[in-house]
């Protein structure tokens, strides 16, 4: 298990290539990236504030869930704070399990609580000035599959 | 007792964080307490519905008690991922 | 879209970083690997048997179908052929969408259809000698949610 | 016609494809003229419900119409991914 926040960049091909890597008994590897949209061409940069401390504790504690309930081999979160432009990464989460429902239904699971409780809030930056991205209904909603 | 803000709960209070002393039991009486201290305050605590609460770094209710605790964060639902 | 069937080993790591690049509308990239699972150390390898022309056009035609059904911005399909060895990277799927859910389910409809509707067939050779590798029911059965 | 075979299907036939002449005009017409030529075929077709067939390439069910088809494969259910 592998969590990781951090502002600098990740190197998302890497990140991939190394989990997946030298599995004998995990027959399944499903990863997850989050990129920063910008549907308009309109943002200029998107602000990630975190709460330090807490963040690492809920990340581990999520991600050492996810490995107990769906008997993953193996995980891998990294969450990036700070400045980040369209296009850019912002997290990756990576799950290795023998079956593939498994693999799919981990590493949904994490992102379905990663998006709500974690402690991550994000401000975009437009031309037309600032503002905080509100919480959508629909990702507290998903919290009720699990 | 240490208390943070975050994201706009931050901005709206003016400080990342501050000490105070306090002699509140639960959550609610600290809010009570501070909106008391400042229109900043009351601005920020408006609607409770729009607020989170960490109690030591973990999530908890606006009920739970303080007893022992000694960092408090206020912060709207978060956005990761 | 990108479809290849191939002998050759691919690189995971390069493929799934290449695919990630450069989104601008696209928020979520997910991702799946199969790899050769050799649970008790006794597989030497595994061959994996394929119809020639069938096994594009149903890919491609899978492909088509999940990008319609899931609004994806992009496909990538990569399945091998030939002998493996445990470890070995059997294939991979990878979906871009502007949302997670999407992404998530795109990848998940291809596995399902791939699964049990593209034509590729897997024999185990151990040293007890070699066998063909059954077709799972609850692999049929997954292809009900769709 | 063209008839190919897979997996366990071709090593009980002992051949990948052939050419036949027939005058079947379904998928279990063929499957019957088979059957009574060799012990191989009747071993390889014992069991219709192991068995898959596409004609011309798309996976279709046994009572299809042979009409206008130029290539047929028999086949284990698929065990891809």
């Amino acid at each position: 298990m592998d969590v990781r926040v951090q502002s600098e960049p990740f190197d998302f091909g890497a990140e991939a290539g190394r989990f997946a890597e030298g599995h004998h008994t995990m027959g399944a590897v499903v990863t997850f990236t989050g990129i920063v949209r910008d549907d308009d061409g309109t943002l200029d940069r998107m602000e990630i504030e975190h709460y330090p401390g807490m963040t690492e504790r809920a990340l581990e504690a999520h991600a050492r869930e996810a490995q107990e309930r769906f008997s993953l081999g193996d995980v891998l979160v990294i969450h990036r704070h700070g400045a980040l432009r369209p296009g850019e990464m912002i997290m990756m989460v990576a799950t290795a399990a023998p079956h593939r429902a498994d693999a799919f239904e981990g590493a949904q699971y994490l992102m379905d609580y990663l998006k709500s409780r974690a402690p991550f809030w994000k401000k975009e930056y437009t031309a037309d000035g600032a503002a905080w991205v509100a919480a959508k209904d629909e990702d507290e909603d998903a919290l009720g599959r699990w | 007792m240490q208390i943070l803000y975050f994201a706009w709960v931050r901005e709206r209070i003016g400080e990342a964080r501050e000490t105070v002393e306090t002699e509140a039991t639960t959550v609610t009486e600290l809010i009570e307490e501070l909106r008391a201290r400042d229109p900043r305050y009351a601005a920020a605590f408006a609607d409770l519905s729009a607020l989170r609460v960490a109690l030591d770094q973990d999530l908890s209710d606006f009920d739970a008690p303080l007893d022992g605790v000694r960092e408090v964060a206020f912060f709207p639902p978060m956005t990761g991922g």
